[in-house]
């Protein structure tokens, strides 16, 4: 439709509404630069302070564009920065999170989602109450439960190798992180679990066990394929979470096997001579760039996932 | 499961054929520039034995490493080796028969008689059995002075705390931080001990430290201490520093005029490529009562159930402790060796300060060794809040540290 | 069926009996055995030790045996470092719970407006979030630097009495603590309440137009008390993210200058790993939990209390 | 034999009593209509005949088998919810094949039902299509194939058409009673629409507070309800209701200054004898025109309101203090304010105990 004007006798009362520059909209974008503004800063200045080089810093200010862009830094947090005599930067540990976070994400949602279903479609009695421990479980600051793990975690090994007869240690093992990153990310998955099996519609299980369908197969093959929105943000919020995890990752592995986060804290706090900022800011952005790559990339499908799983009180 | 464990095992085994050689895991918290660099002595000497040095640096500071280290420990997941500072901190994973006994190492390489103090091998003796490996005597009885500082102060270098403190408004008048200063709470605690023994002197120190007399905490004595900290204080005020390092690199490049600090500030000036007596000056006990305290770092070896394992955790304790590695260790660390019998000559003049008075014997015990590991951080608490709170006078704070030491055991 | 004759109408296979109550279900409780064991052992097991202890004078090592009463809290609350931690929680507490919110609902209430570029706004204000609070402090800590940040800049265009440095002024460290936990959880909340608003229902605005309501007033006297269980869900979030704090004060300011930043999680932690106070870090943590149960009793009672699915 | 016996069944949520030793016996092939008011308790009756829901005291019978503690897929039912409850991600034919997979029927016996009930359905075409692909009358016939490829004789149906727009409605429920007719299985039927109750029903259920009030024929249903609540709770619109008595050997019942002659009435609970009740006229046996005169009761009314609906037209007026509806031909030109004269038997009305509210 070409905008040519017609005559028109009855012209409508009042304003046109479609004007781009409203005061509403002004004020309405207006706010939405400047909180912008506030959430870009950090990641502004980690941007710029990575890419100058330490002169620049130390007589710059923070704000101001590198002059001479150098990617160093980059290189040296990827590769070269010092951790005791180790020196080969964070590179060492990108793989140990690969390995760690693969496990560690499959089987805490499984067993988080299962949670969920049983407790929204398979009461029994007591899963309420187990249900609301389970919730004000995630109260309970991790450091406070350390210690009583790592001896549960002994014990535990030692009950499996007495049972297997082999010498099992899940202490210092992957499998000790995992089962730990399952225990602390079961209280929140668990409620979104629940909260968005609640709103299936009952009929449908209904209609499941009229087919005759038990428990697995209606897990498997009627909810499973329903949940995908809620198991994107159950899988955003565990890879978030066990990405950026430092302190179960130094308790329960080894030098060898430390993720990336530890080895991040090893070079921030590993100062020689002075702080080397733009390092630093390196190594941060590098870290949280898998986090934040899976931000980017799932937009929307996260906020859908949010709505199926948290509008349920 | 089985399958991995069949080929460790087999590894360990066909290992085992070759040369007693085997992978430690040690983990340490020193990664400074200077600390590491010491660190990669202890890695190349044992290296070269045929065995592997599998270094598990974590960086922050004890208060990082600690809770790691111990509950690893208690998990069943001990590392091979691992730094603590020896005294009281390893007492209880002792008593539970969590740690390697050294006794026959320390007997057949005759630590006994070689170790000086003997103070040091003391701490790592539980019931007559030795259970860790000293590795360096680490003294904070150290002002560290900036030369720079001073000349573009137009004041001469200070040579005792008086005059430090008497040359502070022209350091401020040029622009300079008197006195430097980390915020962390164990430095601030540390330079309050500093203070202590050179005001107070050492008899008080030992009044209220090892014998825990609170009167003598709360008494007129004490009570100067608490002004001088006072005094100091106000020096450092303009040092919004965190890290020990980053106010030893304040005195470095002439922004401050001193830090109190012990002896691993050294390692800093040493890669920063200064000399002492002509970029630095370093005054041990502040210049006023000079003396060391003999603290310092031990290795301790958590028992293993592997054979192997083991006869490398006694040659590498045995390693730590031979005298070519001592040597290149502590020069590197810049703390002072622990065996009485070497020849450092290789030494610097701070060094060489620090080993007369050791071999004067000049001594005194660290804060480590005689309190536990609860009332230093309630002394830390209470020094954290001091230094930073300009409104927290020195008569409260003494009242709060007399309460302490009343409770210390 | 329609042609049998009778003979098997009173089939053996008949269970005229109730089934044993344990096995009904069975399947359902086998699956919901890692649940069961996280909650009994790992958390009310873990908890019942950890206050069992917080009785006991245990310091490197647990010891069940060394009962000593009241002692450890007594201690506890005579302590300064812990009353400024309580102090400190309570301040981040409520005004992170508020500003969240706040912030939180304005920009989902915003980016509701069928705005252009919702997508980028709704990214920009989410990412903090895939960051931790280590990386998160740093940052802050960064821009805070009174030397090289906001303060520095501000005086070098010429305004010498500018100050800004939260860090460093122990009055008010906290809120510049605060600065940061707002940045990096803010974007969450608003996602969540996002979520919320769009599951508004449409004739809601339509019946306001049609009303002549302003669209402000829809939103606090209409729409929010619609979403109540979300800003419950909200709000359970953010409360679970408080009392929690520790990395970000570690990584920001390690609770100085002085203690003016210290937190009660950080109080725990020292305690029992530096210290070597066991009974002490006990003593603290089971504060922090009573603190979480007077909070929470009420709300899950109200939640979850009675109702059932109809 | 597959009628269905439901024994002193009693449940309980908690405290709350929901259904109350309620006992229904139905036949084969018989088609049973369970109605009410929103939470009367009919679709958990219909749950706990499923088995969906587990009852804390009685019996349920199906062909004579004591199911009472058996799985839902093992009762021989099938059953079509109101939502659809379609497996959204599975095909039509998914949907249909479901169950039986899951009863590991051989594969050329599932390929050979389901098209049997897609035939009878008529939703060949639909069989590769996902259910968001279908219209709201083409996934309610899936669901109805879900059930009919159990070849079993129980179907239960809970409220099957309250989804849909009313004329899709009237369509299906034609379709539901040809199905019945061919198949002539054993139906159960949740509804809350009486027409759907009056039309497919070969008994009504109904039900309220967890208790059957009544359960006969539609025609016996709606002209000798057996209380009060069923009189007002079927027909459309609403009995009228007079409050008064009954006289001295129930030749008369008083209401306000009216007389209205019972002779003739079929009493259900012996002779009538004096007492207060109720007296319901149905509004479609008022009558109006010439046959007026012949009529036990007479009277002149003002027409306060009409409703003209097409087939038939509905009058408001007042009578004996009371308002009063009744039902003329679409073709009676009626205007408010008219004065008009009715004539109806109360002998053919019903009488309730004006405190049990039982039918006399």
């Amino acid at each position: 439709m070409t905008d040519t004007p017609v005559a028109l006798s009855a012209a409508p009362r009042g304003t046109k509404p479609r004007k781009r520059l409203t005061p509403t909209n002004i004020m309405l974008y207006g706010t939405l630069f400047v909180a912008a503004l506030y959430y870009l800063l950090p990641l502004y200045v980690m941007m710029v302070t990575s890419l100058k080089g330490m002169p620049e810093i130390r007589f710059g200010n923070v704000f101001a564009p590198p002059v001479e862009i150098t990617f160093e830094p980059w290189v040296k947090a990827w590769a070269e920065a010092c951790t005791g005599i180790n020196c080969d930067g964070l590179s060492r540990g990108f793989w140990n999170s690969v390995q760690i976070l693969v496990p560690s994400v499959v089987i805490s949602i499984a067993i988080a989602s299962v949670n969920g279903y049983a407790l929204s479609l398979w009461k029994f009695k007591g899963s309420e109450v187990f249900f609301t421990i389970l919730i004000f479980g995630a109260f309970i600051p991790y450091q406070v439960m350390i210690y009583p793990i790592v001896i549960l975690l002994r014990e535990a090994g030692e009950g499996l190798s007495l049972i297997t007869g082999t010498k099992i240690r899940l202490m210092g093992s992957i499998w000790g992180l995992v089962i730990v990153h399952t225990i602390f990310g079961m209280p929140i998955l668990t409620l979104l679990f629940r909260n968005y099996f609640a709103s299936v519609p009952e009929e449908l299980f209904k209609a499941a066990r009229v087919d005759g369908a038990g428990f697995w197969q209606i897990y498997f093959q009627i909810m499973l394929p329903m949940a995908l929105p809620i198991f994107v943000v159950a899988i955003i919020l565990q890879v978030t979470g066990i990405w950026n995890d430092f302190l179960f990752g130094v308790i329960f592995t080894k030098p060898d096997t430390y993720p990336m986060t530890v080895q991040l804290n090893n070079i921030v706090n590993s100062v020689q001579g002075v702080k080397e900022y733009n390092v630093n800011m390196a190594a941060t952005m590098l870290t949280g760039l898998v986090p934040l790559i899976i931000y980017f990339a799932s937009g929307k499908l996260f906020v859908r996932g949010i709505a199926a799983g948290a509008v349920k009180g | 499961m089985n399958l991995y464990k069949a080929t460790t095992a087999a590894i360990a085994f066909c290992a085992a054929g070759a040369v007693s050689a085997a992978d430690l895991e040690v983990t340490h918290w020193w990664t400074s520039g200077g600390e590491a660099a010491a660190v990669a002595e202890f890695a190349k000497a044992f290296d070269a034995t045929g065995n592997n040095w599998v270094d598990g640096a974590i960086a922050g500071s004890g208060g990082t490493a600690r809770p790691i280290i111990v509950s690893r420990i208690i998990g069943g997941d001990p590392m091979h080796a691992t730094q603590l500072n020896h005294g009281r901190q390893a007492e209880e994973l002792i008593e539970a028969g969590l740690m390697l006994d050294l006794t026959d190492v320390a007997t057949a390489e005759g630590w006994a008689d070689t170790v000086n103090p003997t103070s040091l091998l003391d701490s790592c003796t539980v019931d007559g059995k030795i259970y860790c490996a000293p590795v360096n005597i680490h003294s904070w009885q150290w002002i560290w002075l900036s030369h720079q500082a001073y000349a573009d102060a137009g004041v001469d270098v200070p040579s005792n705390w008086d005059e430090f403190v008497a040359s502070a408004p022209a350091l401020e008048a040029a622009g300079k931080i008197p006195l430097a200063m980390g915020q962390q709470a164990w430095q601030s605690s540390g330079a309050f001990g500093v203070i202590n023994v050179a005001v107070g002197g050492p008899d008080l120190w030992n009044k209220i430290n090892v014998n825990k007399d609170a009167d003598a905490a709360a008494g007129p004595e004490m009570a100067k201490v608490f002004e001088a900290a006072a005094a100091a204080r106000a020096m450092a005020a303009n040092s919004k520093v965190q890290d020990w390092n980053q106010a030893t690199n304040l005195v470095i490049t002439g922004q401050a005029g001193g830090q109190v600090m012990g002896d691993w500030a050294q390692g800093e000036f040493q890669v920063a490529g200064q000399v002492a007596g002509q970029d630095y000056t370093c005054l041990p006990g502040l210049g006023v009562n000079e003396i060391i305290s003999t603290g310092g770092d031990a290795f301790y070896f958590p028992k293993q159930d592997d054979p192997e394992i083991e006869a490398a955790q006694k040659e590498l304790a045995k390693l730590l402790l031979s005298p070519e590695v001592q040597v290149n260790f502590n020069l590197k660390k810049g703390s002072l060796p622990v065996r009485g019998d070497i020849d450092l000559t290789a030494a610097n003049d701070c060094m060489k300060k620090g080993l007369e008075i050791l071999a004067s014997g000049n001594i005194l015990q660290s804060g480590d060794q005689v309190l536990s590991a609860d009332t230093s951080t309630q002394i830390e608490d209470l020094m954290v809040e001091f230094w930073n709170d300009p409104s927290y006078s020195a008569a409260d704070a003494q009242a709060k540290y007399a309460e302490i030491i009343a409770d210390a055991d | 069926m329609a042609v049998t004759d009778g003979a098997d109408v009173e089939s053996p296979r008949t269970t005229t009996k109730r089934p044993n109550r344990l096995f009904k279900n069975m399947t359902a409780k086998l699956a919901a055995i890692p649940m069961i064991f996280t909650a009994l052992v790992v958390f009310i097991g873990c908890t019942v030790w950890t206050i069992y202890h917080s009785f006991t004078k245990s310091k490197l090592l647990p010891a069940p045996d060394k009962w000593v009463g009241l002692d450890q809290y007594e201690r506890l609350w005579s302590t300064r470092r812990w009353l400024v931690s309580i102090e400190n929680l309570a301040i981040y507490g409520i005004c992170s719970l508020v500003l969240s919110l706040l912030i939180g609902f304005v920009l989902a209430a915003l980016l509701d407006r069928k705005i252009r570029g919702e997508g980028v706004f709704r990214t920009i204000f989410l990412y903090p979030f895939a960051l931790s609070f280590v990386v998160t402090g740093l940052v802050w800590q960064w821009i805070l630097n009174p030397q090289f940040g906001i303060q520095g800049v501000v005086q070098r265009w010429g305004w010498e009495s500018f100050t800004f440095d939260p860090l460093n002024n122990p009055s008010i460290v906290i809120y510049g603590i605060l600065i940061a936990g707002i940045w990096q959880g803010s974007g969450f909340i608003m996602v969540i309440l996002l979520a919320g608003l769009r599951g508004i229902d449409e004739d809601i605005w339509k019946a306001s137009r049609v009303e002549g309501i302003p669209v402000w007033k829809t939103y606090i006297f209409i729409v929010v008390p619609m979403m109540r269980p979300i800003f419950v869900t909200a709000l359970v979030l953010i409360a679970a993210g408080i009392i929690k704090v520790y990395d970000l004060v570690v990584a920001q300011t390690s609770g100085g200058p002085g203690i003016a930043s210290e937190v009660p999680a950080k109080y725990v932690i020292e305690k029992m790993f530096q210290a070597q106070n066991l009974g002490q870090g006990f003593a603290a943590s089971t504060m922090m939990l009573l603190s979480v149960l007077v909070v929470l009793i009420p709300w899950a009672y109200l939640e979850f209390g009675g109702k059932g699915r109809d | 034999m597959t009628n269905i016996n439901v024994k002193d069944l009693t449940l309980e949520f908690g405290a709350v009593r929901v259904l109350d030793k309620l006992n229904i016996d139905i036949q084969e092939g018989e088609f049973l209509v369970l109605l009410g008011a929103s939470g009367c308790g009919k679709s958990t009756l219909l749950n706990c005949i499923a088995g969906l829901l587990d009852i804390t005291d009685g019996e349920i019978h199906i062909g004579g088998r004591n199911v009472t503690w058996e799985e839902p897929s093992e009762r021989g039912i099938g059953m079509v919810f109101q939502s659809y409850a379609l497996y959204p991600q599975m095909s039509v034919e998914g949907n249909l094949s479901f169950g039986l997979k899951n009863a590991k029927v051989p594969k050329p016996e599932i390929a050979k039902r389901v098209a049997r009930a897609a035939e009878i359905l008529q939703i060949e075409p639909l069989l590769k299509r996902k259910p968001a692909a279908l219209s709201g009358g083409q996934r309610q016939r899936v669901a109805i194939g879900r059930a009919l490829v159990r070849d079993v004789d129980v179907f239960l149906f809970d409220e099957p058409l309250s989804n849909l727009d009313a004329k899709l409605r009237a369509d299906l429920r034609v379709e539901l009673k040809l199905l019945h007719q061919k198949l002539d299985n054993t139906m159960i039927y949740v509804t809350h629409d009486q027409v759907e109750a009056m039309t497919l029903a070969d008994r009504i259920a109904i039900m309220r507070g967890g208790v059957v009030q009544q359960i006969a024929s539609p025609s016996e249903v709606y002209n000798r309800p057996s209380n009060k609540y069923v009189a007002g709770f079927i027909g459309s619109p609403t009995i009228n209701f007079f409050e008064g008595s009954i006289t001295d050997g129930g030749g008369e019942f008083l209401s306000a200054d009216m007389h209205f002659p019972l002779t003739g009435y079929d009493a259900s609970q012996g002779a009538l004898t004096a007492r207060p009740a109720w007296l319901g006229i149905r509004p479609e046996s008022v009558i109006t025109g010439t046959d007026v005169d012949h009529q036990p009761f007479t009277a002149e009314i003002t027409v306060e309101l009409v409703e003209p609906m097409g087939s038939d037209t509905l009058i408001y007026t007042t009578l004996a203090g009371i308002p009063f509806r009744f039902r003329m031909s679409g073709k009676a030109s009626v205007a408010a304010g008219d004065a008009l004269k009715i004539g109806f038997d109360p002998a053919q009305g019903s009488l309730f105990d004006k405190s049990t509210e039982n039918r006399l």
